[in-house]
């Protein structure tokens, strides 16, 4: 039984430019550094978005192996179900220190070899392949994990502090328009490589601060829409609510503060008539994905980040603007950090996020 | 007179058309083209409805209803005004099972058969007091659990092989009264049920339904009237009162 | 001497009356209390005596004795302990002296195990915050009834898709079915009262409603039992659910039987049959023979109120009781009711109440985790009733799955009950099973409903510290968090039936 | 503004409360030919008698500091002559004057000696309507061995037996068929003759006093049956009357008593009158006539202080109504006591009897004797012409209460929410 | 003024209201001695009972008392409180007052020696809260302004 959940404290922190400038890992890297109080050297990562411009019409699929036999297992497993573009060992430098290895698939799905594999695999719609051949890899095939499997995106992260994952993937090296990073003090599970945040489903990934205390309510809501939660941490249902609230059904991204974070019945009796007609419905039907507890969270997705607290506010989010970059973190210093003068910096009020997006201009250079 | 074509319209919709067009103060409704559409009637409280079906229509016809007249001109099926507390249910031809069940007022005539159960757990209060009168045979199980109200069964197709009533005849019957035209056999008949003799009350109350019966089928009412009546009743309104004892 | 004890049908008294002469002060206000006629008063000796062979142990007169001279004691069996015997030797003998089988009240009293009683509940410490939920808020508000997957907006950002009727609980506990027959009128006045005022459902149960009680509109669920007694437009209409009521706990299986001396006159007019006739609820619908007849009714229920109500249906917690929920999901039911075994009665033959069933705990989390293996979940809320006795029972079956519970006994041990068990004789000295009027008196609405309000705001105020100590401050992230659950004493199959894991894992 | 009252008794002293609840700061005056503090007038028979004393606070009706407190001015032991109405004076015996604004006469009445030879003997012969007269019976005691009392109602039954235990041999002479005439019926004055007999009085009934013989003192009367009685005391306690010595030249409407509308006032303004003397509205026989019972007294006298003090109350009448006990017998009885075309409702067990008199679907009379504790229900419903048709079989029982009654009403009419 | 308010439908019929004024107005207001031990006084209220009626009742203290106009000896009198009371040093127990109580709830006390005395109920002096009220186990008695 699959039951147990992470425990941890965590600092985080990201930002987007929004007119689409690349910029390289060592921003993001030094501002989760100096939250380095939030983090106890066991657990950090990155995502970042835009990295991959020659391959962006293919899935990346970054893969942590603890073995080469995982390797061998998992490779004949996605030579079966994929075309691959191209792959290899990601970049790394040499660290004194046991760790698994990584490598960086490009790939698309193709069409199936035989009848059973394409009823395994009930749907054709290529992302939902891409979900189900995660979740086959990370419940099935021992010893690999799927990091991340995101289209020109990647995560990088292992048991660490902030500066060494940075270090050990070469991130400085990376370009992206949009970094998030997660610096980790977990309880739980401590040595687990695949515990670290960011974690990540299809394009969205998810770095957190905070504990999901309704955890055991949002898996066993997701396992009914065939979500199986693998990586015994509860960072992991927000990526997989996400995928299955905006991306299956349809909901807009913009009100997903409403779900996660909903209103107090308490407010919600004092809105106008439609308004309360759409908290309450929501409520009602998205009860089961309520994130209650105390977090704060930033989630990266295609074009864009949100960040998003808890709706009574138990963790800390600061929210920063200079020129056409939004920054999001922890602790107003992470950012201060890197930017020294702010156009803009301010509070969000708990349960309303923060939305930031590439202009529609730059999402066409991007993608 | 308002019709509406029923042929493969969904009942949900089916019905909540004759609810609008009753809103509308349309009353005389003819359905035409009914095949096994459920519920229709279902809850109606307007007593100036009519509502004419030609076709058969599905389970569950009259079901908390209280008031309408539905005529039905052909076959019924199962469940026929279920928990009825008024109106008339007309049916010119034989019904399915489980008759009027619950039912606690108005009326049903059946032209011919019904199959088992019918009238199980009818009920009377006060002046509520639901008739079902049937022209054919009955199957088993006919006024089980009976509480009140009248089953008229006339048996006008009986034969050797076709007895008026099947077994278990009034089983757990604790009020109410069935006739029956003709003689039963005791056999069929729950031990703790009688047959009486029909009063001169009682025979008021057969001739007028009778009568009625005969005047919707077009059947001549002194052939049915030339047989003797038979009355079913409970021994006691409290059959199973020493069955259970106070513990523990 | 009115009466006078025979040895032909002798069995052992239950309880001994130990009276305090020199206390007592000849006021004979346990005489009059005494519905039992276990008590009476000898003018000519001056005294209160006792006939121990008829006290039922409810302790009304030591409850209403103004000099504390009365005590009432378990009475010690005379018969020779033997363990696989003991307990059926009265019941057997009673049979053969009376030619008839017991009929017994309130919940299963067998030792069977209470999972409740196996289950920890889990708290917030340091990694997450426990929230203090006198100061923070805490929301139980609860909607029961069929949702979507999800919902669609309009251009304008409204709603598009149509949510199917809820009901809306402030607090995810309601009143369960219990009928007015089984119960005075002054109780049902009392649960309606008590509804109203906390924002919850009370159940008329299969005896439908008084028209006084009408009143109750918005927060009354009306059921539709196998005897339809009372049931009609006006009466289906009244009410916010409609229940259809397939099992009870205390008897899966059994009708309902309302003797016809408790069918007063009241009682008539509310369930439309003529006074002193039997109340016979037949064991099953007779328009219910199959699954899909229990579609039929629930759709003539939602046709005859043009779909403006949900619909629960309530089964007995029975052996496939996960398969039955999930047809009866499929059958269109909104809210499915489950009633575990140690649910209360007014009156059941014993050797059913005592033998059929399972419990709720068990019963609710296969339910539950069925309905979600097949992804059904969504379509329908889950009461759990049968067996709740207290605060964390309500959170232990919240965490197993369900959305809401009811509560039988628990509410009326509120207002007096003492569980002596003798709702079936209608004679009930705390004037809450009863139809008789002048005991009936004993339940005082005002005091009776002010003591349900009390119980529901402390227990609701007990699950929000529980849920605080969890650090979740709305009830739907508890619902089916079973995380929050530890198991204790039970085995590996037990932990496996209720998907939790044992303590210290 | 002035305020003066004629008399010093019940009505006058409600009357007194009534306006000073009302009004603090008018003169009131009260004058009254007796010189004593307010009393109980049926306590003379225990005067007489000696098991009261006039030291005993229960003999008066209010404290001894009630005039002080009310603020009233007292004229005592002076007789009215006469009333001025034009001028809005009265004449006292000695011709004083006293001005008024507002006047209330409240002088009751005055024994009835019916005409009998020898009625003027100065010693022996008694009435008993005041303290005077008490004392002087007192007084005579130690002369008396033997007595006749004239009159068997209220007073002469009552002294009948009170003289009676005192060791005298008294013979009581009533004109009618039994005692109490007005107030019981047979079966009722039964248990009373009964009583007396137990206590030796000897009781002649339908026969009356003609003459009383004797020289200084009586020796002797003459009944008109032609029979004598040997006596050497003799109280005559036939009955008082509206005491209208004073109003006779006035123009103050009088009939048997002073006539009052329904406020108490007189046919002239600014003069009322109340209690013994005024002659009120009964709700019985639907007419005024003078109803000397303590209660309508009360009643009265509050009712025309209100209306001095300027209120507007009406009164809503009364009738007659009395609570009386002979030797162990208890009996309350109010109305009409007894008639031929009434429907009539009566019990009679264990020494318990219960009557009553029905018009018409109303109460209009009732006597109940021994069981006397739920009397004021059924002079609540004579007073409010309550409808009895549904609840008169009760009536009967001796556990008669409100249990008996229509529940709704009796909800109501027991937490006052209906008179 | 607050009076005994009769809730009748919650009335038990279990004569703890009499119980309890016997023992407010028994000399040591302890209630095994005053039911044991001393003279019993009257109880101020009655319960009534007719299947399935039951109710206790006690004196309604009317606005314009009927029974303190009635009294001979101004003995029923209204006090500072304005219940109406009877001061037994004046009442000389003619009855009068039960002759006029609209509500018919004075009883006869007649123990003494020579006068009889009214009893009825004085809402307790000494108690906040009247002792029939306080002790109702159903609150058919409650204290209330009317």
């Amino acid at each position: 039984m699959e039951l147990s959940k992470d425990i941890s404290g965590c600092g985080i922190a990201g930002f987007i430019n929004t007119d689409g400038t690349l910029t390289s890992g060592i921003d993001i890297a030094d501002s989760i550094n100096l939250m380095k109080e939030r983090g106890n050297g066991l657990g950090a990562g990155f995502a970042a978005y835009g990295i991959y411009p020659d391959f962006k019409e293919y899935y990346a699929l970054h893969i942590m192996y603890d073995n080469e036999q995982s390797r061998k297992n998992t490779e004949a497993y996605l030579d079966r179900k994929l075309h691959i573009e191209q792959h290899g060992g990601m970049p790394t430098r040499i660290i004194n220190k046991k760790r698994p290895i990584f490598f960086v698939y490009f790939v698309e799905p193709r069409e199936q070899s035989t009848k059973a594999e394409s009823e395994e695999f009930q749907s054709r719609e290529a992302d939902e392949f891409i979900v189900k051949l995660t979740m086959h890899i990370n419940e099935k095939i021992d010893g690999a994990y799927v990091v991340s499997s995101g289209k020109n995106m990647g995560v990088f992260k292992g048991v660490g502090y902030p500066e060494e994952i940075a270090n050990l993937f070469r991130i400085d090296e990376y370009k992206a328009y949009m970094w998030t990073a997660h610096n980790r003090f977990p309880t739980n599970t401590p040595g687990w490589w695949g515990g670290a945040h960011p974690f990540s489903l299809l394009d969205w990934s998810v770095v957190h601060n905070g504990e999901i205390s309704s955890y055991g309510a949002n898996k066993r809501y997701l396992e009914m829409y065939r979500y199986k939660c693998t990586q015994k941490t509860d960072t992991e249902v927000i990526a997989y609510l996400l995928d299955l609230i905006i991306r299956k059904h349809k909901f807009p991204l913009e009100k997903i503060g409403d779900i996660f974070s909903a209103p107090l019945w308490s407010e919600i009796n004092k809105m106008q008539k439609k308004d309360k007609e759409f908290h309450t419905a929501l409520r009602m039907v998205y009860g089961s994905a309520l994130l209650n507890g105390p977090f704060s969270i930033l989630v990266g997705f295609k074009g864009g980040i949100f960040g998003l607290n808890d709706r009574i506010k138990l963790r800390p989010l600061v929210a920063a603007k200079k020129g056409s970059t939004v920054y999001m973190a922890s602790e107003e210093s992470a950012i201060r950090y890197i930017v020294k003068d702010l156009d803009e910096v301010w509070m969000p009020d708990a349960g309303k996020p923060v939305i930031a997006k590439l202009t529609e201009e730059a999402y066409k250079n991007v993608y | 007179m308002h019709e509406i074509n029923a042929t493969d319209v969904h009942y949900k919709e089916l019905n909540e058309e004759i609810r609008e067009s009753i809103r509308n103060n349309e009353h005389d409704l003819i359905l035409d083209g009914v095949c096994g559409q459920y519920y229709i009637g279902c809850g109606i409280s307007n007593s100036n409805v009519k509502i004419t079906i030609n076709g058969v229509p599905g389970n569950d016809l009259g079901a908390f209803m209280n008031g309408p007249v539905i005529n039905v001109m052909n076959n019924a099926q199962d469940g026929i005004g279920n928990t009825m507390n008024g109106g008339k249910i007309v049916i010119h031809g034989s019904v399915g099972d489980v008759l009027a069940y619950s039912m606690r007022g108005g009326s049903i005539f059946v032209k011919e058969n019904v199959g088992y159960r019918a009238c199980i757990h009818m009920k009377a209060y006060k002046e509520m007091n639901p008739t079902v009168v049937i022209g054919g045979c009955a199957g088993a199980f006919a006024g089980e659990y009976m509480a009140g109200g009248t089953m008229i069964l006339l048996g006008l197709n009986k034969s050797e092989t076709r007895p008026i009533a099947g077994v278990y005849l009034a089983t757990g019957m604790h009020g109410g009264s069935i006739f029956i035209r003709g003689k039963i056999s005791h056999d069929i008949l729950w031990e703790k049920a009688e047959i009486e003799a029909v009063t001169n009350e009682d025979y008021t109350n057969i001739k007028n339904n009778v009568k009625e019966f005969c005047n919707i089928f077009k059947i001549d009412y002194n052939r049915v009237m030339d047989e003797e009546f038979v009355k079913v009743v409970p021994e006691s309104s409290r059959p199973y009162g020493n069955l259970y004892i106070p513990g523990p | 001497m009115k009466w006078m004890k025979n040895a032909k049908t002798y069995t052992p008294p239950d309880f001994a009356v130990i009276r305090d002469d020199e206390r007592c002060i000849r006021c004979k206000a346990c005489v009059e209390q005494c519905s039992f006629d276990a008590t009476f008063y000898d003018e000519d000796l001056d005294k209160v005596w006792n006939w121990e062979a008829k006290c039922v142990g409810c302790d009304r007169c030591a409850a209403i004795c103004p000099v504390e001279a009365i005590t009432i004691k378990k009475r010690e069996t005379p018969y020779r302990y033997n363990y696989s015997w003991y307990g059926h030797i009265d019941g057997l003998k009673k049979r053969a002296a009376f030619g008839g089988t017991p009929v017994v009240s309130m919940g299963n009293d067998k030792p069977y195990p209470v999972y409740w009683d196996h289950m920890l509940l889990n708290a917030s410490q340091v990694t997450n915050p426990s929230i203090d939920p006198l100061r923070e808020p805490m929301e139980l508000k609860t909607f029961l009834g069929r949702k979507p997957d999800f919902v669609e907006f309009k251009k304008d950002g409204s709603l598009k898709t149509k949510l199917t009727p809820q009901i809306e609980l402030n607090i995810p506990i309601m009143f369960s079915a219990m009928s007015y027959g089984a119960l005075s009128y002054n109780v049902i006045e009392s649960l309606g009262k008590a509804a109203q005022e906390v924002g919850t459902f009370y159940n008329s149960g299969e005896g439908g409603l008084n028209k006084d009680h009408y009143k109750f509109k918005g927060n009354v669920i009306v059921q539709v039992a196998s005897g339809r007694f009372g049931v009609h437009k006006p009466y289906l209409d009244v009410g916010s659910a409609i229940e259809i009521k397939i099992g009870q706990g205390a008897k899966p299986g059994i009708g309902g039987h309302l003797p016809g001396e408790k069918v007063s006159q009241t009682i008539s007019e509310t369930r439309m049959m003529p006074e002193g006739s039997d109340a016979i609820s037949p064991a099953p619908h007779h328009d219910v023979y199959s699954i899909e007849d229990l579609r039929q009714l629930i759709y003539a229920l939602k046709e005859a109120t043009e779909y403006t109500k949900p619909i629960i249906v309530k089964i007995a917690a029975v052996h496939n009781v996960a398969a039955i929920a999930s047809g009866v999901v499929r059958a269109g039911a909104d809210i499915i009711s489950i009633d575990g075994f140690k649910g209360g009665t007014g009156a059941s033959p014993q050797i059913v109440r005592d033998n059929i069933g399972i419990p709720i705990e068990l019963a609710l989390a296969v339910v539950d985790e069925r309905l979600r293996q097949e992804g059904i979940r969504q379509q329908v809320s889950i009461i759990a009733g049968g067996g709740i006795r207290c605060s964390t029972d309500v959170v232990k079956a919240i965490a197993l799955g369900a959305d809401a519970v009811y509560i039988g006994t628990a509410a009326l041990l509120a207002i007096g009950c003492t569980m002596c068990q003798q709702c079936h004789t209608g004679k009930c000295a705390w004037g809450i099973s009863t139809q008789d009027p002048h005991l009936s008196k004993r339940v005082n609405p005002d005091i009776a409903s002010e003591k349900l309000i009390n119980l529901l705001n402390v227990w609701a105020l007990e699950i929000k510290e529980v849920m605080g100590a969890m650090g979740i401050n709305s009830i739907e992230s508890l619902k089916g968090n079973r995380l929050n659950l530890r198991a204790v004493g039970l085995s590996e199959k037990d932990m496996e039936i209720l998907g939790i894991l044992p303590a210290g894992e | 503004m002035k305020i003066v009252i004629i008399g010093n008794s019940v009505a006058a002293i409600n009357a007194i409360e009534a306006i000073r609840e009302k009004d603090k700061v008018s003169e009131i005056e009260v004058i009254s030919d007796e010189s004593y503090m307010a009393y109980s007038h049926p306590l003379l028979p225990n005067l007489v008698i000696g098991n009261i004393s006039r030291s005993d606070k229960r003999f008066y009706y209010r404290s001894k500091d009630f005039y002080d407190k009310m603020n009233v001015k007292r004229v005592l032991g002076k007789k009215v002559v006469k009333i001025f109405s034009k001028n809005k004076y009265i004449a006292l015996e000695n011709n004083e004057k006293i001005e008024y604004d507002k006047l209330l006469i409240t002088c009751g009445g005055t024994p009835f000696v019916p005409p009998m030879k020898g009625a003027d003997l100065k010693e022996g012969v008694h009435t008993l309507t005041n303290i005077k007269a008490a004392d002087k019976l007192k007084k005579d005691l130690p002369n008396i061995k033997k007595c006749v009392v004239i009159g068997g109602g209220l007073i002469g039954s009552k002294v009948a037996e009170k003289l009676a235990k005192y060791g005298i041999k008294v013979t009581l002479v009533e004109l009618m068929k039994r005692v109490l005439f007005p107030v019981l019926d047979d079966t009722a004055a039964d248990y009373v003759h009964k009583e007396l007999k137990k206590d030796k009085v000897k009781l002649i009934l339908e026969d009356s006093v003609v003459e009383i013989r004797g020289d200084k003192r009586p020796t002797e009367v003459v009944l008109s049956s032609g029979k004598t009685i040997d006596t050497d005391g003799v109280v005559v306690a036939v009955g008082v009357r509206p005491n209208l010595d004073f109003t006779k030249d006035s123009d103050i409407e009088t009939n048997r008593g002073i006539v009052v509308d329904d406020y108490m006032q007189t046919n002239i303004n600014n003069i009322y009158a109340a209690g013994d003397v005024a002659e009120a509205y009964d709700v019985i026989i639907s007419a005024k006539r003078p109803v000397p019972v303590l209660p309508l007294a009360a009643r009265q006298g509050r009712i025309a202080g209100l209306n001095i003090a300027e209120s507007n109350i009406k009164y809503n009448g009364g009738f007659p109504m009395n609570s009386m006990s002979i030797g162990k017998v208890e009996f309350i009885s109010m109305g009409i006591v007894d008639s031929e075309e009434l429907e009539i409702l009566k019990i009679e067990k264990d020494n318990e009897y219960r009557k009553f008199l029905i018009d018409n679907n109303r109460l209009v009379g009732m006597i109940l004797v021994g069981n006397v504790e739920r009397a004021g229900i059924f002079n609540w419903m004579i007073q409010n012409k309550f409808d009895v048709s549904w609840i008169k079989d009760t009536f009967l029982n001796s556990d008669f209460g409100w249990k008996y009654f229509d529940k709704a009403f009796r909800v109501l009419r027991l937490n006052r929410k209906i008179k | 003024m607050k009076i005994v308010k009769i809730n009748e439908d919650n009335c038990v019929y279990c004569h703890l209201c009499e119980v309890a004024c016997i023992t407010e107005h028994s000399k040591s207001k302890d209630i095994i001695k005053a039911f044991k031990f001393e003279e019993k006084p009257i109880a101020r209220c009655t319960v009534e009972f007719n299947y399935p009626v039951s109710f206790s009742s006690m004196c309604r203290h009317c606005d314009d008392a009927p029974c303190v106009e009635a009294c001979q000896t101004g003995a029923m009198h209204r006090d500072e409180r304005g219940c109406v009371v009877v001061d037994p040093d004046k009442c000389v127990g003619c009855w009068m007052c039960i002759m006029s109580c609209p509500y018919g709830i004075i009883k006869r006390d007649e123990r003494r020696e020579v006068w009889g005395l009214s009893t009825k109920c004085d809402l307790c002096p000494d108690r906040e809260i009247p002792a029939c009220v306080e002790a109702c186990p159903n609150n058919a008695l409650t204290f209330e302004e009317v």
